[in-house]
């Protein structure tokens, strides 16, 4: 359909990327391989219009200037032409219509929460992506490891990410994959891609998120299913990721480098995303599920302590870690008797334990 | 890590709040340089004033006056003054990001660093690019329209002095405490209270809300002026371009600046009483606020545009010798675009979780705001089309203006379609895709503004040669400075990064920070023009209309007197003052009184008072902040008191200015 | 100043009304207030979507009702300005509201843990 | 914005001070600015509604309107603020016929039922912080006590402004420039009359369903 322009493409491709460093024109996945071809189509598109405009901004003051030698055509009065108004406002709207059609049906096709299923290329990986203060963490519950600031993937196999953050908003860039997607405290946000080739390709935190935002980086290695493999068994050696060393690691550091985890908890990361990591946290489906019941009633207002997840960050715009007093929730934070209970049922699937209320 | 910095920890007493020496900064020697270079300067500025016993008059003349021509060159001086601080902002993170690559940390640590974007964008925004079109709207919209003043002067003085009051809180965080770290739309929850600690968020919030005020009343007072105001026989169709685009820009200031209002009042709430707006916990929703924000953020960026696009109006038919092609179909485009700009925002945040048909939906809606402004760059094309091309400084602005706004607007259309922004969003393309538009456009359209109507305001046209040096320096500047940023963004990097370890980016970002060099230049042959042209301003001097104009703003002295029109004109049609000099008009000298509003000092305390509760609020020193407050409650019902507000110019008194400027 | 010429209503917005309008403006009012809340506090047996529709809607006349009794919105008045800015802002406020619900509603359905809706309802339906 | 521009901006005159000006065609701008203004506030209202109509539903396990909320007690915030608004037309009618006395004492009256309203308001306020309904305990309760705060703020400076006012009145009487103050504030009060109805069908009753 669009052949000269995948010469196009072809050409400009080669020019820009003797150091394949534009990885948004020159990237190694389906998905950012559409965006770019998107990119392309609208850029064309646009200057069918943009061209002539230039030479004209140029053009017209050159050509009438005032000290012209022949100002017979100048016309003092010239002000209307309903010609020229249905071009310039036709020429226009063809073109945004154009590009309305490519946009409608390419958001849709590359909206990042449809799977990738429609490329036929094999079993997905799920990656569950947390955001933390400044490194990235990667879950891979179907393997039960995890790994910070290091993303493997086997190339050619669809990566099924689930993302969330820890305390403040980031997005989850791999720019030579496609398109970023942001990672939210309390949410779970979703994103596919898919290397097409082997490489290692950079990846980081795009939305700044406080002092240590520029370490916040990772590779993503794209290898083949051996090395990925491999990659997988090296990493079952490492320590276990349990709510303890989940809760260490958010604590804010900066630089960091890549880390293994041998072993994930279960459910671990449906709890960092309903922010109950911590024992005594309520999940958040367990209160929205209260909330769509019509709230926690009268009663309900004490159990205030339980709802409370952010803390002051323990960490100054230089680096310096700061000893800080943590909220004082006294009421019921303390946490002996009666504390426990509520933890124990806010905990692990709250739900029946509560339903008594 | 940088461990011999500290954060001051937090400390409360009811004095001072919780305010203590340590947030003096004195151990940062840039800091203290550009504070001993300002104090040094402020020093200077203040001998001479009371050498040349400058104070009264400054009092008189200008603070406390509520002329509307005066107050709008004081707008005017207070964005050139705080650009200035803005693009120093701008030169150190050239700087940074041309040096600290490979592990190269630069000059400056995070903490400086964030701050330096932070301020560089609320203060290029907020006191640069809003003090500039609303001063060029105040000055010229009103004499356009063959108005004496504005319609509500007092609020008019009183708007300003706000706008100040936030701009002085904004720069006395530089020496006190800190500014926000958390980019120029502080999205919670990083702003909120647990994850921006320290004064430099409420820095932030209360020099905008305090703005704001400012910002919102001077709509109004725009608004009213524009419909009450107009000289008799003025229909709507009757005035003037920039004065459709100055309505259409106020309508969108009344209607979006509350939204914003509202929106940092829910993030104070949430910072200074524990409300769980935009929290993470307690049911709080963050997106709430990037909703919000954004639909004030998007109407903003046309608020800026807008009033420009008028500007670029006026002057194409001006020195095209022709009237503006297909007025009615501007107008209509302007009215188009300032409805449209309210159903966009959501392409600022596709990439933050929406459906495919919540996307799809803002990214046509947006693309559809190309069509009117495409309408309006042919306009003037046409306009120029079979014309008598003066190339004088402001034309060279406006081509300048028409090439480099129609690129950004190409690239402002590509990230308009969402996939194509989820590979864009948040990187350098971005950065470079709106300073295209800002500058190619506010930045264009302000100068250009500025070369056409100084000799309105003053007499006296601009030094040709240094204002050509400011354009080249400008011109070629920002396409040093930010094309390397679209290459860079095709990379994927990421905006805000103090540091980045690859070197292959390293070459772009040097020959940025060249670019910013040139752009230098190109402000500081700015301030040669001004000064060069005021040295000779005998030899510049011109009459009421030196460009042979076409709208009334020309058709009285230059400068104008207070009373801007020594008699009231009857309007008959476009163009009013094109067709009076086609009919050999000249003013009578048959005088009437003219009904004069007085100066009032109010403006000036009220706003210093928000000024002393803004800091008061910041540093929690609540005595400070009650006292203050009531205090501006107590001058502004004092000021109702206040009957007698206005005088009259009597017919001989006229007779008598109106001889001597001419004469002048 | 204070040499007042007795131009007490001039000043061309449209007078302030009369006692007879002013009592209709009321008596609507207090119908279209006294309605809404016999709704919720008797025991009507309607559901809940139409009381929502009925609240809302009687709100909105209301609305409308003070515009014209009490504030005395209509074309006349300012040469119509008035209700120019009145229908703006109308515009303006149905799309801050319907747009922002909309935008949070599709981000909501997209990234909020939902809670598991079978559990719900059973509980629900233990609850009675 | 709240408190700060209402005593002020509603006081501002335009540069036609007096009623009479020889070369001045124009009307006094002050009605339409004070629209403008108030279409303004209406935005910001807006946007604390949809605030409310977007969080108003996160209790956070903590308690939800129907647990909170009296419609009895409403109905009488409703009935005084909807008598003040009326009250304030009577004495605009006074005015218009330049009886003065008659004017103020409807204002005094007006300014009761104000000060009614908010007292009203101040006990919920206060009775919900007191049971530990305070708006940090939830995003629902911050959303209501923002936006009903924010409207009873409105009121409280309507009522200082009512104030002033009245002394203005006694020292002047009812001159042009007393008379546009009047018929401004007049605008003021309806429209927060106007707001609340907004209020307490969309956060009270449907809440209450």
């Amino acid at each position: 359909m669009f052949r000269p322009l995948k010469l196009l493409l072809a050409a400009g491709g080669a020019l820009a990327l003797s150091g394949c460093q534009y990885h948004v024109l020159a990237p190694s996945g389906w998905v950012a391989d559409q965006e770019r071809n998107l990119l392309i189509i609208s850029t064309v598109l646009m200057l069918i219009v943009i061209l002539p405009v230039l030479f004209m901004s140029v053009y017209f003051p050159l050509k009438y200037r005032a000290d012209r030698k022949d100002k017979s055509d100048y016309d003092p009065e010239w002000a209307h032409s309903t010609k020229l108004e249905v071009v310039v406002w036709g020429v226009p709207i063809l073109i945004i219509i154009a590009l309305g059609y490519y946009t409608a049906v390419y958001t849709h096709r590359l909206d990042p929460y449809r799977d990738l299923s429609h490329l036929d290329a094999g079993e997905p990986v799920e990656v569950q992506a947390v955001s933390l203060d400044w490194k990235w963490l990667f879950i891979y519950p179907e393997l039960g490891v995890a790994s910070v600031n290091e993303l493997a993937i086997p190339a050619g196999r669809p990566v099924n990410f689930s993302l969330t953050s820890s305390t403040v908003m980031n997005t989850l860039s791999i720019p030579a994959l496609g398109g970023m997607v942001y990672s939210m405290t309390g949410m779970e946000t979703k994103l596919h891609l898919i290397a097409d080739e082997e490489g290692t390709y950079p990846g980081r935190s795009a939305h700044y998120s406080g002092p240590g935002f520029a370490g916040m980086t990772f590779d993503t290695l794209a290898m083949d299913e051996a090395g990925f493999e491999a990659w997988v068994e090296e990493a079952r050696g490492a320590e276990p990721l349990t709510a303890n060393s989940y809760l260490e690691l958010e604590q804010p550091s900066m630089n960091v480098e890549p880390a293994y985890y041998g072993e994930v908890e279960e459910g671990l990361f449906d709890r960092i995303v309903e922010m109950c990591v911590e024992e005594g946290q309520v999940c958040m489906s367990h209160m929205m599920m209260t909330d769509m019941m019509g709230g926690g009633g009268l009663e309900g207002i004490a159990d205030g302590a339980a709802y409370s997840y952010d803390h002051a960050r323990s960490i100054d715009g230089f680096g310096n870690l700061v000893p800080r007093e943590t909220p004082d929730y006294s009421a019921h934070g303390a946490g002996h008797d009666e504390g426990s209970e509520a933890s124990h049922s806010a905990d692990h699937g709250a739900t029946h334990e509560e339903a008594d209320h | 890590m940088a461990t011999e910095h500290v954060q001051p920890a937090e400390t409360w007493n009811w004095l001072t709040g919780r305010f203590t020496l340590d947030w003096i900064p004195y151990q940062e020697p840039i800091l203290i340089g550009t504070f001993l270079g300002i104090a040094l300067g402020g020093l200077i500025f203040l001998a001479l004033m009371t050498k040349f016993r400058l104070w009264v008059p400054f009092w008189k003349n200008w603070a406390i006056s509520i002329d509307h021509k005066k107050i709008g060159i004081m707008y005017m001086v207070l964005g050139f003054i705080m650009m200035i601080r803005g693009f120093a902002d701008a030169i150190m993170m050239r700087a940074q990001q041309a040096m600290a690559a490979g592990g190269a940390e630069g000059y400056l640590p995070p903490h400086h660093y964030d701050q330096v974007f932070t301020a560089h964008g609320v203060i290029m925004i907020f006191f640069v690019a809003m003090p500039f079109v609303t001063g060029i709207m105040n000055y010229v919209m009103p004499t356009q329209i063959g108005a004496r003043d504005v319609a509500f002067p007092f609020l008019n003085n009183f708007s300003f002095w706000m706008t100040v009051a936030g701009a002085l809180l904004v720069n006395i965080s530089l020496f006190i405490g800190e500014f926000a770290r958390v980019g120029w739309l502080a999205f919670p929850p990083l702003s909120g209270a647990n994850y921006s600690t320290g004064p430099g968020m409420d820095y932030y919030l209360w020099s905008l809300q305090i703005a704001g005020v400012g910002t919102t009343l001077s709509g109004i007072n725009l608004i009213a002026t524009i419909l009450k105001m107009r000289a008799p026989g003025m229909k709507l169709f009757d005035m003037p371009v920039f004065t459709w685009t100055a309505l259409c820009t106020n309508v969108l200031i009344v209607a979006a600046f509350p939204v914003l209002t509202a929106t940092l009042a829910l993030l104070t709430l949430d910072r200074y009483m524990d409300f769980r707006f935009f929290t993470n916990d307690f049911g709080g929703n963050a997106m709430m606020y990037i909703n919000l924000i954004w639909i004030w953020g998007h109407p903003e960026v046309y608020i800026l545009i807008i009033p420009i696009f008028g500007v670029f109006s006026e002057i194409v038919a001006t020195f095209s010798g022709k009237p503006l092609f297909g007025y009615k179909t501007m107008v209509w485009a302007t009215s188009c675009i300032m409805v449209l700009s309210f159903v966009v925002w959501l392409h600022h945040f596709f990439t933050m979780g929406s459906g495919a048909d919540v996307n799809t939906f803002f990214g046509i809606t947006t693309m559809i705001i190309a069509v009117p402004t495409g309408v309006k760059i042919f306009n003037w094309l046409f306009t120029m089309y079979r014309g008598s091309v003066r190339l004088e400084l402001p034309m060279y602005w406006t081509i300048g203006f028409l090439v480099t706004f129609t690129i950004g607007g190409m690239s402002g259309v590509m990230l308009a379609i969402p996939p194509v922004d989820f590979q864009l969003h948040n990187t350098l393309f971005l950065i470079a895709h709106f300073h295209n538009v800002i500058i190619g456009g506010v930045v264009f359209g302000v100068y250009a503004a500025v070369t056409y109507w100084w000799p309105k305001a003053f007499g006296f046209k601009l030094d040709d040669r240094w204002g050509k040096r400011a354009f080249w320096g400008w011109f070629v500047g920002f396409y040093v400075a930010f094309m390397p940023l679209y290459a860079l963004g095709l990379m994927g990097v990421t905006r805000r990064m103090n540091s980045y370890a690859d070197t292959g980016w390293q070459p772009y970002f040097i020959v940025a920070a060249i670019g910013a060099v040139i752009i230098l230049f190109g402000i500081l042959s700015t301030f040669m023009c001004f000064y060069v042209s005021i040295k000779n301003r005998k030899a510049l001097a011109c009459g009421g209309d030196p460009w042979n104009a076409r709208t009334l703003e020309w058709a009285n002295q230059s400068p104008p007197q207070k009373y801007n029109f020594p008699q009231e004109i009857q309007v008959t049609g476009r163009d009013m003052f094109w067709k009076m000099k086609q009919e050999g008009f000249k003013w009578s000298t048959d005088y009437a009184p003219i009904h004069m509003p007085k100066d009032t000092a109010t403006g000036v305390l009220i706003s210093a008072c928000a000024f002393v509760f803004g800091f008061a609020m910041v540093w929690y020193i609540w005595w400070l902040a009650i006292v203050s407050f009531l205090a501006m409650l107590a001058i502004g019902i004092g000021h109702t008191f206040n009957y007698n507000r206005d005088y009259y110019i009597q017919p001989d008194e006229i007779a008598a200015t109106e001889s001597k400027g001419a004469a002048a | 100043m204070s040499n007042d010429h007795g131009t007490h209503h001039a000043e061309g917005h449209g007078g302030h009304g009369t006692f007879g309008s002013l009592m209709t403006g009321f008596a609507m009012a207090v119908i279209l207030t006294v309605l809404p809340f016999g709704l919720v506090m008797g025991d009507t047996g309607l559901s809940r979507e139409v009381l929502i529709g009925l609240i809302m809607g009687m709100g909105g006349l209301q609305i409308i009702v003070h515009l014209v009794y009490f504030l005395h919105v209509n074309k006349n008045v300012e040469q119509g300005w008035t209700l120019v800015a009145t229908i703006f802002s109308v515009i303006i406020l149905v799309i801050v509201l319907a747009g922002s619900l909309w935008v949070m509603h599709n981000m909501n359905q997209n990234m909020m843990p939902m809670p598991d809706m079978d559990e719900m309802m059973s509980l629900q339906s233990q609850q009675g | 914005m709240t408190m700060l521009d209402t005593p002020v901006t509603g006081k501002i005159e335009g540069p036609d001070g007096p009623d009479h000006h020889p070369d001045h065609h124009h009307e006094s701008p002050t009605p339409i600015g004070f629209w403008i203004y108030l279409m303004s506030d209406c935005i910001i209202f807006g946007a604390l509604f949809a605030t409310y109509a977007v969080l108003g539903f996160s209790y956070a396990g903590g308690p939800a309107p129907a647990d909170l909320f009296e419609p009895g007690f409403v109905a009488i915030e409703t009935a005084l603020l909807l008598i003040s608004s009326v009250t304030f037309g009577m004495a605009m009618l006074a005015a218009d016929k330049g009886r003065l006395d008659t004017t103020i004492t409807w204002l005094i009256v007006t300014g009761l039922f104000g000060l009614g309203f908010i007292g009203m308001e101040i006990y919920e306020f206060r009775h919900l912080v007191h049971i530990g309904a305070g708006p940090d305990r939830s995003a629902f309760l911050s959303a209501f006590f923002a936006l009903v705060g924010t409207h009873g703020l409105h009121v409280t400076g309507g009522i200082i402004w009512l104030v002033t006012l009245i002394v203005q009145l006694r020292m002047h009487g009812l001159i042009g420039a007393n008379m546009r103050r009047l018929s401004t504030l007049s605008m003021f009060w309806h429209f927060l009359d106007l707001v609340w109805i907004g209020v307490f069908s969309f956060v009270y009753l449907v809440r209450l369903i």
